[in-house]
């Protein structure tokens, strides 16, 4: 199965010759075509700086392409304004390179705020977030000031808010940077398990050990320009 | 309802974290209300305490000879004509005469064996009790001068003029001082605002990330607004009530207050400052909430 | 020298960097300064004036004769220790007809029948020219009033009376206003400053953590709070210089100005204003960094 | 050669039953007692919240143990106040796990900070920083403002300030979380460099690539508590 002939309702995400450049000269992406399935589990590698971070910006619209055309779930981003946008992002889960974590809250409080915002009952969302930092072995942690985590601690928190709403769309940067190989291989299943009830995961990542004998695309970038693309194998 | 019901426990939450600065702005509000509140109080005290100062502000036109009815009437028409005015008051020779043996007293004897029109007859002019300049006095009194069958023109003591001087230097100095502190007030105001909403840069972008519509994320900040404005400015009023029983407690006793019968503001007046208050706090956080808004 | 060269380097790199932040401090600094100059001004500037408004302040002593050289001597015993006076003037019957006459000006005549001491002799006591209380006043001429041979005693118009509360009353407003503004200055000054280090608290921890001394961290920041001090008081002066200009450039003219004599400081007045500003943002910045310094 | 014969002054860091614990019942380290020497290049690994950024915490002394004793370079922590506390740091170079890059400064100026508190020349810090951005491939950084630069750059100019003054000891946390196999070499060459010209480096990490076949001690900790040693082996 490639890419190519899937079916329009099929794509959750539809890049089309989008470029990205930062003044004075610094070229993020270069002329990037790239579909994603809805459902797919797809990773995105490279070299540190090689655009992958800013990749997953075009795509939850942090920041606009200079050019380009990209569609999530069937919106062309350029045209979405205000309340449909948001509703969009409800609908979009990121897990930020930079963890985006408000450090004066508690780790309850930061994983709520992306199922509060779509008015979630409160009982719902504790149940979900003890759930969760249940699975990713911070049970202790729930009422902790998140900045007084550790670095690891904190990823998993971001990881974890990233999940907590059911996105449709899961983005996920280098979730695994601060992270020993036992506590990496609960990340993945988190997020295969999201993968498997349906949601499309994109992973940009260098860590090998959870790609390596991956099944699935495997896209590398170089200094903004996608340079390979592994298929995905069936098993 | 549960966009309020959110909201609302997030603007509980908000003032929860953030009551370090919350405090401070609510302070700063305070502060500039109870300035701003007390000089207006001083600057509408001031005019009717100048007003009553006034009181004696009177031109006196002494005339060559007792004017007959149409006289008056003639004089009185050219004098309205030139102004409007409070007051026109004949004054004849007898009556004039009546008036200083008064002034006499116990040696009134002394004038039985004077004429009794050896004062002369004049009329006095009673300005309105607003604070007009003193050239205007000045003109008039030109004016007058020019009259037919006027002798002299005078308009009280020297007192009158300095008074006038002094009551234009104040309004001036409360005017400038007015406008300093408006001035400063909303330089504090929105610099705080801005201060406190830019402090929580991180969490209106995570917000917006998120995916929260910007009434979500506005709401709080307006509840906080409208909070800030009322208790901000209702604590400023207080203060200055307190201070107002203060100063009248301290300075009772018959005289001044009696003199210039200093009030507070009425309720009326104290609903505004308190919804204005409201007004601009809200205005405050509304347009320094909105730079984050976009995109 | 070196550590002059980098800590002059760290100020200007901090002054490039940080300069809204510090402008907001600048404007805070010369805001306040101006207020309060301003406030200053107008309280120094005032009292001078109501000195002037109260040359006319005396209390006339009607004696029932003339006093003989003796007696005007021990009436002058008993005055001056009851209280200090700038000056005790005797009128006699023959003078006070005199005046009387000449005020009547052309109609002078109809006094030639009246013999020349219809009207009683009088002392003319004319307190010190300070701000002192009505009640003073009222006790003084209650005492007079007990002396042998008065009359009566007079002291000036009801005016007298109103213009001394009017200036009492003013001087507590410009005391409370005075009061205020000082507490709003140095809550401003103090916020602001703190605000603007704790921006830079990322920064002073770092430094910390790589090995600068405290004297490394410390000095820009005092270097800054004396720029701040500096200018923002030379430039809130300089506002202040500027508003004096335009009020006496506005309100010149015979009348105002030469009355109260409109002054500005003094040179020496106007560098302690700089020094004591220089000395509050110093302290300011050295107490809110040192906070960050404690390990 | 094992720690415990080491000569007293060739002792680089010492601790002795140091403990730490965080209200309300975080027991962060949990009576550790080690010494390395001067000139060794030590590694020291464990899960996530292991305890591993609070050691370094304890020997940078940015805070201080609840109880035990910590002697870096012969000087008890504890007793060193003000400016001698600074002259230590000033030789102990620390790349933070949270990176601690002042985000509005440009790169050079990130770089230069720690060489500027020891008064170096402007031109000698130019030279230094500008060769160490070079090693690190970053060289068109120079002038970029810190908080444009991808994390992975970032964690990379972390390093390069704490490397830059040349310390004695140099603490470094999780130095190639978000690096790539490649950068992930340079950045374990550079490392390399400074203990062999004489630094005394510690590395804090979970990346088995960089430790797996080292001949270097690599102490493991897990809830606080050293549970395993691995001592150097001779090559
Ligand atoms: N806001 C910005 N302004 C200027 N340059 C930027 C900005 N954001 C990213 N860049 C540059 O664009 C390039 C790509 O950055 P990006 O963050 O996408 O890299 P990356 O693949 O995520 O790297 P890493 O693995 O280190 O996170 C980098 O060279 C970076 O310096
Ligand atoms: N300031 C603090 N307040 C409370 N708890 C803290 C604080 N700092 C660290 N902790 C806790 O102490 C434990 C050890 O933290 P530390 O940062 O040393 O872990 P780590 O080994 O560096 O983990 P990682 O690999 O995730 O960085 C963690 O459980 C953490 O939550
Ligand atoms: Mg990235
Ligand atoms: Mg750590």
């Amino acid at each position: 199965m490639t890419t190519n002939n899937a079916s329009v309702n099929g794509t959750m995400v539809e890049l089309i010759k989008v470029s990205k450049s930062y003044p004075p000269d610094v070229v993020a992406l270069d002329n990037i075509s790239l579909s994603i399935n809805t459902g797919e589990l797809f990773f995105m590698i490279g070299k540190s700086g090689a655009g992958k971070t800013t990749l997953l910006k075009m795509i939850s619209y942090m920041e606009p392409p200079n050019t380009g055309l990209i569609e999530v779930a069937g919106h062309d981003l350029r045209r979405l304004r205000g309340n449909k946008l948001a509703k969009l992002r409800q609908r979009i889960g990121v897990a930020y390179q930079d963890f985006k974590l408000l450090l004066d809250r508690t780790v309850a409080e930061n994983i709520a705020i992306s199922m509060e915002v779509s008015y979630k009952q409160p009982s719902q969302i504790q149940k979900r977030v003890k759930n969760l930092l249940e699975q990713l072995q911070l049970s202790d942690k729930y009422n902790t000031i998140t900045g007084e985590l550790s670095r690891g601690e904190q990823q998993r928190i971001t990881l974890a808010r990233a999940v907590a709403n059911s996105p449709t769309l899961l983005l996920v940067d280098e979730p695994t940077g601060n992270l020993d190989a036992e506590t990496t291989g609960r990340v993945m299943q988190l997020l295969t398990k999201a993968n498997n009830s349906g949601a499309t995961v994109v992973i940009a990542t260098h860590d090998e050990s959870i790609f390596r004998n991956s099944k699935h695309r495997i896209m590398e970038l170089d200094r903004g320009r996608m340079v390979s693309m592994k298929e995905a194998t069936v098993s | 309802m549960r966009f309020w019901f959110s909201v609302v426990r997030q603007a509980g939450r908000n003032l929860r974290q953030t009551w370090p600065s919350q405090l401070m702005t609510l302070l700063t509000v305070s502060l500039s209300v109870l300035i701003f509140a007390f000089f207006s109080l001083v600057y509408t005290n001031m005019i009717n305490s100048s007003e009553q100062l006034g009181d004696d502000l009177r031109l006196i036109i002494y005339l060559e000879d007792d004017p007959g009815p149409e006289m008056q009437e003639q004089l009185r028409r050219k004098i309205t004509n030139f102004d409007r005015v409070e007051d026109i008051v004949f004054v004849s020779k007898e009556e004039a005469y009546k008036r200083f043996a008064e002034q006499l007293g116990g040696h009134r004897d002394v004038l039985d064996d004077i004429p009794k029109d050896f004062l002369p007859a004049s009329v006095e002019v009673i300005p309105l009790k607003n604070l007009r300049s003193l050239n205007q006095i000045k003109l008039f009194s030109q004016y007058l001068s020019k009259l037919p069958g006027t002798l002299k023109v005078q308009y009280g003591q020297e007192w009158v003029e300095r008074f006038y001087y002094f009551t234009r230097l104040l309004s001036i100095v409360v005017f400038l001082s007015g406008s300093l502190l408006i001035l400063t007030t909303i330089f504090m105001v929105s610099y705080t605002i801005r201060l406190t909403i830019f402090g929580r840069q991180a969490e209106l972008e995570l917000l917006k990330l998120v995916g929260a519509t910007n009434n979500y994320i506005r709401t709080p900040f307006l509840i906080e607004g409208v909070l800030q404005g009322l208790i901000g400015s209702s604590l400023g009023i207080f203060s200055l009530f307190l201070l107002y029983q203060w100063i009248k407690g301290h300075f009772s006793g018959p005289g001044l207050l009696e003199l210039f019968s200093f009030t507070f503001f009425t309720p009326e007046v104290i609903i505004a400052i308190i919804f204005i208050s409201i007004i601009l706090t809200t205005a405050g956080s509304f347009t320094s909430i909105q730079k984050f808004l976009r995109i």
